[in-house]
Parts: structure tokens; C-alpha cells; sequence
């Protein structure tokens, strides 16, 4: 099962997948190229990904979410290569019994990816510039390492 | 030899996406190949501290020994959108 | 445009009606037929809806969930009739700039149509008969007029 | 002749979709209309108290005047799923 793709998301892909008569609920969240970004004007985006681990990050992330939150379900694809204003870069489905869990895991599951998925993301703005977004160091770096111990490895 | 692959906005400041160390020994953490890096591409140095590495599917830490069979990948910080906060440490 | 609809919902009708250049996130929530209820194996279900008061509350709803969140879309809609296990009844789909928007007023939306929208679900279970199931009653009931002057019109 | 329409159990309860209330004078309120159904229909008593009465796309109050051209609907609970609470009163 590929979770990084360069093919366009589909959300119904996603909800065929993860199709369970036992939930109530589910909830996806879609990440999408907006056309503005800081006070920028967007044309597209470009994502990369180092594959390898960007497979196994999402594995992971789909059963920690379903065991910390109890859900019934959740499928993760985040797409790479070049994309267009309004297309999905990042998909994440959650089905459970009830919809406070999906709305609560969906949620984690996003924020978590954008703080370990090793993806990166080149804007191409309408004047013709182009630049990589900041974003935040992986665990295992100096500055998180670092932080760490300061806060005494809470 | 070493093979150092680069991602991100580091592709821009290496100017390749990959390039060779020389091993001076078999026994050699991810610290020293960084320290080696840093004299043959001065213009990494800054990023450095943001950067994490990892070997194969998995992060290393600056401790830990290279396996030099496999390359050494370099990741700058993720493209990140910070969640809430409320997750972290619990 | 109709809210309320005995055809089958499906989540890229409301991505397509909601479509916005300026938004970088979308939350989707389905609520579907569940294969039990309080215990029970459940069949199938069939929803009603009292539909010119359904219509205006759910109208109404987008536009109050809009507003409260500064979301830039809201769209929800109803299935009534008869539905499988597994087949979607709600729907909404909320887009925003940034991601935690959606998330809060998609729960906000689902929440309030909960206590707001008047439809009625019939169970059909496993063994062969059937029930309404119980609910919150509407406002202007004379359970919630005096709920609210017993909570001294907080 | 007021038509009364009902919707979700009370169909059950009345054994019928609707039904007619003879009205005394035009100048009757909700709440006048649910007293002569008790009479009419007694297994709806223990269901009004938690029933909501509308008129068209309106929800109406026990004590407002009831139009007499279009139907007057009542409206059992919801189907419900509570909400977490959280947005009450707010």
C-alpha cells in the first residue's frame, strides 16, 4: 500500500479503503495548495520527499493514531512532484464509532505529520521567484536535541 | 567513500544532491562525516544544526556510527504548518 | 441549491461546491450507518426529514458556522429514505485558510445539526423490528423552555 | 379546521400523519391546540412535553398565536447524537 504518491488524491480512495460497518463516523482532512503564502502571490508547488522513511513515518503514524485514540481506522497519502493551486498534497482519513474520536485523531494525525513526515515544500510565486519553506527540524537534530535536554528531557 | 544525498533547500545550497566523503576509518559516527562536510562545503555549516540525518528508513543521532554501506541522507527542517502544541510531551 | 436529498451523498460533490484558491485545508465529516446501536445488530435505517424547516436550518448553519470560525466554505447536506450499513446520512465539508479552522467548525457544524436539524432516524435491527430512535428535543419545546428558565436564562 | 401534521415517532403514537382540530375561534394559541389534542389523540400526552411545534420554515412557541391557513407540525426529538457540550451557551 503506497502512501506517498505522485498520482493526484482522491478522497473516495481513501474512504473505499478504509470502509468498516462498525463506525459512525469518519472524518478527512485534506491539505491543499492555497494561492497565497506570507502576503506572496502562489502560482504552484513542488514537494519532495526522501521515500524510504516518508513510507514508514505514515505506517507508523496510521497505528498510533488508531491506538491512542481508539479509532476504528486511518489511511494516510501525501503526495509528491508538482502541483496546482486547489490540489491535495496531504490526505488523512479516520473512521470510528463515534465522531469526537475522528475529529480528535484526525487532527493529531496531521499535526504530527507536518513535525516528522520528511517532506519539503517549494513555493513558486506569481512573480517568477521561487523558495523552499522553512519548517520545523526532525528529532535527532542539534537544534531538537538541544531543546531537549534544555527542558530537561521532559 | 561515503555517499551524502541532500533534500530540500539543502539540494540549493550543496548545489548537488549528493557528493562523496572520504572515510578516513571504518568506525566513524554521523558527527564526524557533518564536521567533514562542513570543511568541504562551507555553505552547509549554517544549516547544520536543523538538519537531521538518517540511513535507510531510519534517523541516526550525531552519536551514533555510520553504516557506510548505505548513504547518509541529510533532512532540513519539514515543511512543517505547527500543530497546536497541544500534543507535544503528553 | 438542495441540503436535504433521498440520492446518495458523496463527499467530491461538496469538495467540488466548496472549491477556494485561498484555502489550504478542508475537513470532511461523515456520519454513516452503523452496523449496531446500543447493543443491538442493526439492518438498515430510515431517516425523515420535516423538510421546509430542515432546508433553512442547515442554510442557516453554514452560515453561522462561516461567521463564527471565519471559515471561507461551509456546505452540509441530509440524505433521507432508506440507507445501507455503511451508506453516508450527513455530510459537511468546511474549508479554511489554515487547518485547526476546519477541524473546529466542522465539529461545530455536526454538533449543532445534531440538536437543531429536525430529522428523525428509524432503526431496522438484525432481529426484524424496528424503532425511533430518542433524541434532543427541539427549542421552543416546552422540556427545553424550561430547562433554559431553570438555568435562570444563562 | 386546523390540519396537524406529526413526524418521527409520533406518526406511531397517532397512528397517522396528520389529523384535523376543530377550532373554537381563530385567536388560538399553540398551546391551545396541544390541550384539545390530548383529548383527541391521549397516547400523545406523555410525548408533548418534549415536542416542538412548527409552522412552515418556523419553529413557533407554545404561546404564539397559531396560523390557521397553513399546517401547524409537531416535532418530536431529534435524532440526537449529543454534542460534547463545549458549544452550549457560548
Amino acid at each position: 500500500m503506497q502512501r506517498i504518491t505522485e498520482a493526484p488524491l482522491d478522497v473516495n480512495t481513501l474512504l473505499a479503503e478504509t470502509e468498516n460497518d462498525t463506525c459512525g463516523a469518519f472524518v478527512v482532512f485534506g491539505g491543499v495548495v492555497r494561492n497565497h503564502h506570507q502576503g506572496r502571490g502562489v502560482a504552484g508547488m513542488s514537494y519532495t520527499a526522501y521515500g524510504p522513511m516518508a513510507e514508514k513515518v505514515l505506517e507508523e503514524l496510521e497505528q498510533e493514531t488508531i491506538q491512542r485514540f481508539g479509532v476504528a481506522e486511518c489511511r494516510i497519502m501525501h503526495r509528491i512532484g508538482k502541483l496546482e493551486i486547489g490540489e491535495a498534497s496531504v490526505l488523512v482519513a479516520v473512521r470510528s464509532a463515534h465522531r469526537a474520536d475522528s475529529f480528535e485523531a484526525g487532527q493529531y494525525a496531521i499535526d504530527t505529520l507536518k513535525e516528522r513526515l520528511p517532506v519539503w515544500k517549494e513555493d513558486f510565486y506569481t512573480d517568477g521567484s521561487s523558495g523552499y519553506q522553512d519548517g520545523v527540524p526532525l528529532e535527532t537534530s542539534e537544534a531538537t536535541e538541544t531543546e531537549r535536554g534544555g527542558r530537561g528531557h521532559e | 567513500m561515503l555517499d551524502v544525498q541532500f533534500y530540500g533547500v539543502l539540494q540549493q545550497v550543496a548545489g548537488t544532491r549528493s557528493l562523496q566523503v572520504d572515510l578516513k576509518d571504518d568506525d566513524i559516527t554521523v558527527d564526524q562525516v557533518l564536521t567533514q562536510l562542513r570543511q568541504d562545503v562551507p555553505a552547509l555549516s549554517a544549516h547544520l544544526p536543523r538538519v537531521a540525518c538518517a540511513q535507510g528508513e531510519s534517523l541516526v543521532r550525531r552519536s551514533d556510527a555510520v553504516d557506510p554501506r548505505q548513504p547518509l541522507v541529510l533532512l532540513p527542517p519539514v515543511s512543517g504548518g505547527r500543530g497546536p502544541g497541544q500534543w507535544r510531551n503528553t
